[in-house]
């Protein structure tokens, strides 16, 4: 039998000066199940709470309904005190007389009655709520990064830092993203490399991070605080043990003419190799697909001069299944480099090249020790042009986002650019010019003022060669609409900036969502740019979107405070207010017919297969399952499900119908 | 083989020597030919300058006509005229609104059906299949292939080759064994309706075609459009003028480079009736 | 589409090229990029992306200017501001309906009266003939334009290469061009 | 004759509208009594047979209200409430269910003066509408009892 304990509130006058809270605990003091009603000043002070407590024990309440404020203001107050009480919190539920009622109506005999259907309905409510338990769910304390860029650099560090161990899954050779291929970096001008070695070296070294390069995710099983996750170890054809990273190799490898892809084509590399001098780790790999081995059967020049013996060229991809407790993606982006603007003859003019070429030819480390030479003739470039949204802001060929950080290492190339061809004049073809940061127009600012580089306002409409010359057709808008026709020898295209191939199969098997390009999507635009909708997953850097260095970073370190809050405890508890699927004796197994719609719009990834199967193994039937972890309780399946064998704690079918009907209803 | 042909006002007036050159390559691959019975002129730029529903409503004729004669297919050389007649189509595949306003106008039945193609469609599917054995004078010289604006643009209707760095023309005359330069004027607009009201801005646009032309060593330029033609040819003078040059360089259609190919006289593709002398061949 | 669902009445020639042509001005964000490759745009007095402003500011003075422009004219409906706008705005088609609204409202610029006394002459040409009668057309031209002696010198030669017929070519159903042209032309009062 | 005082349910959302309401009344924006509001998690466990559940016992009106699109607190449970109610409206239509008895709306945590809008909007057009009794009439009660018994 249900001993039901009522406390209306008079909150001083907020509530008692429109709603006559004497009557209101007077009339549902008399309501069937009502054990226990009484009204008091202030139930969330002290004494109120006190009462409370000692009413539940005197009256072995089995439910009860504070009749105060809002329960997004006290709810866990109340259900606390009901706690210390004995009482299972779930089963205090509070009636909101004050916001929904005497604040927003006249004192008037409606008011109250009001108030006392309120009241009743969280009466015929708490009735059938039943105990709940907190879930709790260990936690694996080591994270797994992906992408070893200067985001996932960041996180590993900041994460391993706390004291948790952390595996960093890197798909090329080294680590370093794309920072380590910038020549200078905006605002400061920095050296790329000067600021991010010392990171990569760090994570070599740190005694809580576990390195894979060459590797990748292969696949992602089980929730919030229990992944197992699979990571493929592709095989580098060395036994990095034994190598001593001397680079002999390296230097004897007959195969020479590679494209490489860390100078972005504008070099070449070898079959074995080292991707850049400061790579981390500094070992090398094999190339398979250009090796001459590989290719023909025979050459091993690397094996024999490898001092240690420690090329394999029969070394397999190895496959290792690791549990981690939490996920940071950071695999960064990419750039646009097909062909998607013919006019401007992206892949036909050797001259026309795109923003990091531009930063390989700036490098001190690149191709041309950081002189700016055109690649078709190696010349110096008098007169050189910059077009910004190439490709971005461009629904009709490109995309129709800002890429957001090309205005800024466009002035940047304009300024490295003049900084090393003092008579060179560099035009750039802009439609706005988009600076908001720290010290950033200021820096725009330099390049105009300082730097003399000229800003146009206005669109190419198409590059075409002649004479060894690249003939620029813009615009000056700000001339109204004039032409312009600038005789250049190089153009540096500021292509879009584009989510990382790989990016949506990742994204499948990590079980997150992406958007219409392929970026991450985290779980809320402005409250939880760090979070993805999967518990457990977070987002650093550039694979959210194109993002900066001084981004990335500040959200790595976000991502890393997350998992390291997350590792702070050895059990995760959350409120239990979660679905669940009808489970009835076998034949039936659950009055789920396996329709699996509810899968289908849980926007949380919270619904699984279970089946049932005889003692032989075979299949009977296959029914919903909610993992607990994951679920975060929104009832989208509950509402959806039709052969209604999905139901929610705290929000039941049963309870929202009886709410429905005592609302209605005359007592 | 015979197939349906429009060949607009052009080619029976200013552009004979297109003309003859089509029929004389037609009738060299055995391809017979058959004019759309009573045609009319498509409007050109003036009708859709001037009125919109005109600019349909004689592209419709023409080819509610040829639904009537029963030709499914019709070859259309005239680039200008070939526009026309397939904006006409998509528009009014678009609004069938407009299409049953533009049937009401011409008191005719048109539902859209005729195929439309263009000389250079025409020569991939039926000339260069058969090419095989036939070349005897390899068209050995350097060529700039000229586009216009009109076969390529607007790209979404026509849906053919690109609108940037069209490569069909070119292909087909690698084929038969000129060599084509890479030309970045090759679709760029020659001034074409403007032709007699703005002789000076015509002057300019195809001065500034022919000047590169030259400037990149072509023997030729190569169009598939009479009004392309007629602004590069005959207002020859014109551009020189303009340019206070001497260009000499011959404008000839595809159609007369392929007939010259396999063996066709001069005269048999017209050439005799350019301003600027042909001294090809 | 969302624009239209959005769209009040407005008393603009943007709105009206909204509805004629579904060209939405709003959505040029100024780039410049038709500016850059048209053609004809150092001869314009409004090069397109100018006149894609004016009639953004949907005020009747700028409107007025657009009606009354020589680019309206200059325009040779190449295509290629379309094909290379990233908002793939279809300058050319609304540049159709801006001719028609000009002449429709007596807005023509006055210098640009010989373009118009071509397509005029053109028109003619095959409201009689049902097809393009050259000679005539230049002779018609020649007419209205007052420029009796440009192009005189090409039509020798022309007859010379057999490029000029002295007679014109007859439709045989001329009945039904004349009605096409009364329907449109006289009835839609663009004569 | 006393005034008719209809009875209208409110389904509000936990994350926006519920707090919605919760700002009405922290800047004491009147509003009629008439409507009782019912906390969900979230648009998307609104269960539309609720709807026809409250009808049948005498609701004269009924409010829904969640999160603006994209605002979702579980990012796409609206949407799904959304396409789900597109569904159900034909539905109800198809039923004879009067339309106007109806209002789905969005607000917001930061539109209190919006939820005092909304209900007194609704409660000022079922009263012109009057009881819907109607209703009582006409459904159909084996929809109702199956989706009650579980
Ligand atoms: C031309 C150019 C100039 C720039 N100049 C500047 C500048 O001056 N200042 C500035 O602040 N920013 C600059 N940036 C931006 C800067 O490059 C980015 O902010 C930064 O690289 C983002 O770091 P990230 O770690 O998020 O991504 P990335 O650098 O892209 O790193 C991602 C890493 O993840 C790895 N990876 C990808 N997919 C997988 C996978 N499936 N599994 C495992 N690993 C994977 C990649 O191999 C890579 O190592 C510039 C960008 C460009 C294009
Ligand atoms: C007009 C306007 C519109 C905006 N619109 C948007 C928008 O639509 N979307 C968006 O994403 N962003 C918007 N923003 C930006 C947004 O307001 C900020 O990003 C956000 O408020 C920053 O949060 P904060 O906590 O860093 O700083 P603040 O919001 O400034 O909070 C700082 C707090 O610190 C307290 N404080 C200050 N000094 C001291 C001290 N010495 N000791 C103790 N406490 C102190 C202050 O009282 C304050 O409570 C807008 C900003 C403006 C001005
Ligand atoms: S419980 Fe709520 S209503 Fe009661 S006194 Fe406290 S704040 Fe006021
Ligand atoms: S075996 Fe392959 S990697 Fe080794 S030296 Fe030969 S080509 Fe280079
Ligand atoms: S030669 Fe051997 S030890 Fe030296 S880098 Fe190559 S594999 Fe390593
Ligand atoms: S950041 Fe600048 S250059 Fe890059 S897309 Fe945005 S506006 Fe264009
Ligand atoms: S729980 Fe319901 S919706 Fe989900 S699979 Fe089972 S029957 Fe289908
Ligand atoms: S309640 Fe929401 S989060 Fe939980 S399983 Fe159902 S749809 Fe998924
Ligand atoms: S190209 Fe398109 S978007 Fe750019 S200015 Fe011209 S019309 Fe506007
Ligand atoms: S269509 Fe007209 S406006 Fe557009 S590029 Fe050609 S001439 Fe210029």
């Amino acid at each position: 039998m249900a001993r039901i304990g009522v406390f209306v509130c008079h909150c001083g006058e907020n509530i008692s000066a429109t709603v006559d809270c004497g009557k209101v605990a007077e009339t549902v003091g008399k309501l069937k199940h009502v054990a226990f009603s009484t009204d008091y000043k202030y139930m969330c002070s002290d004494p109120g709470q006190t009462l409370i407590k000692d009413a539940i024990k005197e009256h072995k309440l089995t439910g009860i309904v504070v009749s105060a404020c809002s329960p997004r203001m006290h709810e866990p107050t109340f259900r606390k005190a009901a706690a210390e009480a004995g009482l299972n919190p779930f089963l205090c539920e509070m009636a909101n007389l004050r916001e929904h009622c005497s604040w927003v109506h006249e004192k008037n005999e409606m008011t109250t009655d009001k108030a006392i259907d309120l009241v009743r309905i969280l009466i015929e409510k708490v009735k059938i709520n039943s105990a709940l338990q907190p879930i709790r769910v260990p936690v694996t304390k080591t994270a797994l990064v992906v992408g070893g860029g200067i985001a996932g650099i960041q996180s590993a560090l900041d994460i391993a830092n706390t004291g948790h161990k952390v595996i960093l899954v890197e798909r090329s050779p080294s680590i370093g993203g794309h920072m380590s291929q910038l020549s200078e970096t905006f605002p400061t001008l920095d050296c790329s490399q000067c600021i991010l070695t010392p990171r990569m070296v760090e994570v070599a070294q740190h005694p809580n991070i576990t390195l894979y390069t060459y590797a990748e995710v292969e696949s992602l099983d089980g929730f919030i605080g229990n992944f197992t996750v699979k990571i493929r170890k592709k095989a580098k054809s060395i036994y990095e043990k034994d190598c001593t990273g001397c680079g002999l190799c390296t230097t004897k490898c007959p195969q020479k003419k590679i494209p490489n892809e860390f100078e972005e084509g504008l070099g070449f590399r070898p079959a074995i190799y080292v991707p850049f001098p400061q790579a981390v780790p500094n070992k090398p790999v094999i190339d398979r697909e250009h090796c001459t081995y590989y290719l023909k059967g025979k050459c091993k020049v690397c094996e024999i001069v490898c001092p240690t013996k420690a090329i394999r060229f029969d070394q397999p991809d190895e496959v290792i299944e690791v549990k981690i407790g939490a996920i940071v993606i950071a695999t960064g982006f990419d750039i646009k480099r097909s062909n998607f603007f013919p006019e401007y003859g992206f892949g036909k003019y050797k001259d026309v090249i795109d923003g990091l070429q531009f930063e390989r030819l700036a490098s001190a480390s690149g191709p041309t020790s950081g002189a700016i030479l055109r690649p078709s003739d190696g010349q110096v470039p008098k007169n050189i042009v910059f077009v910004a949204c190439a490709g971005s802001r461009d629904p009709a060929k490109g995309i129709a986002y800002c890429s957001k950080i090309c205005c800024m290492y466009t002035a940047k190339h304009a300024m490295l650019y003049k900084h090393k061809v003092h008579e060179g004049k560099a035009h750039v073809f802009y439609m706005d010019i988009r600076s908001a940061g720290k010290n950033y127009d200021e820096f725009v600012r330099r390049a105009i003022e300082e730097d003399y580089v000229n800003y146009i306002r206005g669109r190419v409409s198409t590059i075409y060669e002649r004479d060894g010359k690249l003939i620029v057709k813009g615009v000056d808008t700000l001339l109204g609409a004039q032409p312009v026709e600038i005789v250049a020898d190089m153009v540096v295209l500021a292509t879009a900036g584009v989510a990382n191939p790989g990016a949506e199969e990742l994204a499948q098997k990590l079980h997150v969502s992406y958007d219409s390009h392929k970026f991450f999507a985290e779980a809320h635009p402005k409250l939880k740019p760090v979070e993805t909708n999967t518990a457990g997953i977070f987002l650093a850097g550039a694979c959210q979107n194109p993002k900066d260095i001084p981004d990335s970073v500040s959200q790595a370190s976000g991502a890393a405070v997350k998992v390291a809050a997350l590792f702070s405890q050895s059990e995760l508890t959350r409120e239990p207010l979660v679905a669940y699927v009808n489970r009835t004796s076998p034949p039936m197994y659950s009055t789920c017919v396996g329709c699996f719609l509810c899968q289908s719009v849980c926007p949380y990834q919270a619904i699984e297969h279970e089946d049932f199967k005889t003692r032989d193994g075979k299949i009977i039937k296959t029914v919903a399952k909610i993992n607990e972890g994951l679920c975060q309780g929104c009832g989208t399946c509950v509402a959806l499900c039709r052969s209604k064998s999905i139901d929610l704690h705290g929000y039941s079918n049963n309870q929202v119908y009886t709410e429905v009907v005592a609302l209605l209803n005359d007592y | 083989m015979k197939i349906g042909v429009y060949p607009g006002c052009s080619l029976t007036g200013s552009a004979r020597d297109y003309n003859e050159s089509v029929f004389a390559l037609a009738k060299a691959f055995d391809i017979e030919l058959v004019q759309v019975p009573d045609w009319n002129c498509c409007g050109a730029t003036a009708a859709h300058n001037l009125n919109r529903e005109l600019s349909l409503s004689l592209p419709a004729r023409i080819l509610a006509t040829a639904e009537k004669n029963g030709l499914d297919e019709i070859l259309v050389p005239c680039a200008a005229c070939y526009s026309r007649l397939i904006v006409t189509q998509h528009e009014l595949k678009k609004n069938p609104e407009l299409k049953n306003r533009i049937n009401e106008i011409i008191g005719m039945d048109y539902r859209g059906t005729t195929k439309l193609i263009n000389v250079i469609e025409w020569i991939d599917a039926s000339i260069i299949p058969n090419l095989e054995g036939k070349i005897t004078k390899p068209f050995d010289y350097k060529v700039a292939c000229y586009y216009g604006c009109l076969m390529v643009r607007p790209n979404k209707v026509l849906n053919y080759d690109r609108a940037e760095d069209p490569q069909t023309m070119d292909i087909v005359m690698e084929k038969i064994g000129a060599h084509a330069l890479y030309f970045p004027f090759k679709t760029e607009c020659c001034g074409a309706g403007l032709s007699v009201s703005r002789t000076d801005t015509v002057s300019k646009l195809s001065g500034k075609i022919i000047e590169d032309a030259v400037h990149r060593g072509a023997d030729t330029l190569i169009v598939a459009c009479p009004m392309c033609h007629s602004n590069l040819d005959m207002r020859r003078p014109d551009i020189n003028k303009y340019w206070k040059s001497d260009f000499k360089l011959p404008v000839m259609y595809v159609t007369q480079a392929i007939g010259l190919a396999i063996g066709l006289t001069p005269k048999e593709v017209g050439l005799q009736r350019h301003f600027v002398k042909v001294n090809i061949s | 589409m969302s624009h239209s669902e959005h769209s009040i009445e407005r008393d603009s020639l943007a709105y009206a090229i909204e509805k004629h042509v579904e060209v939405h001005a709003q959505k040029c964000y100024q780039c410049g990029k038709c500016s850059a490759g048209c053609p004809v745009a150092e001869e314009m007095d409004l090069p397109p992306s100018l006149v894609m402003r004016l009639l953004q500011t949907e005020k009747s003075s700028n409107d007025d200017k657009v009606l009354r422009s020589e680019s309206i004219w200059l325009c040779l409906t190449c295509e290629m501001c379309l094909s290379r706008c990233p908002m793939e705005i279809d300058i050319p088609s609304m540049m159709d309906y801006l001719r028609q609204r000009s002449r429709s409202e007596k807005k023509v610029n006055p210098k640009m009266k010989n373009i118009v006394s071509f397509h005029k002459a053109f028109l003619h040409s095959i409201q009689y003939t049902g097809r393009l009668f050259e000679l005539g057309l230049i002779l018609d031209y020649k007419r209205q334009s007052l420029k009796l002696t440009q192009d005189m010198m090409l039509a020798p030669k022309m007859i010379s290469n057999g490029k000029l017929h002295f007679i014109p070519e007859l439709l045989k159903d001329m009945p039904h061009i004349t009605k096409i042209f009364k329907k449109t032309i006289v009835e839609g009062g663009s004569k | 004759m006393a005034e008719f005082e209809p009875k209208v349910v409110a389904f509000v959302c936990n994350w926006c509208t519920y707090a919605g309401a919760d700002l009405t009344g922290t800047s004491r924006i009147k509003y009629a009594s008439n409507v009782k509001i019912i906390r969900f998690p979230c648009t998307g466990r609104i269960d539309f047979m609720l709807l026809l559940k409250s009808f049948a016992n005498g609701a004269d009106g009924i409010i829904v209200s969640g999160c603006h699109p994209n605002d979702c607190h579980y990012t796409s449970g609206n949407f799904h409430a959304k396409r789900r109610w597109i569904m159900f409206k034909e539905l109800m239509d198809f039923m004879g269910i009067d339309m106007n008895r109806i209002t789905f709306s969005w607000v917001s945590a930061a539109e209190g003066a919006r939820w005092a809008e909304v209900v007194n909007s609704t409660v000022d057009r079922i009263r012109k509408l009057g009881p819907y009794v109607s209703y009582k009439q006409m459904v159909n009660t084996t929809v109702e009892e199956e989706v009650i018994n579980e």
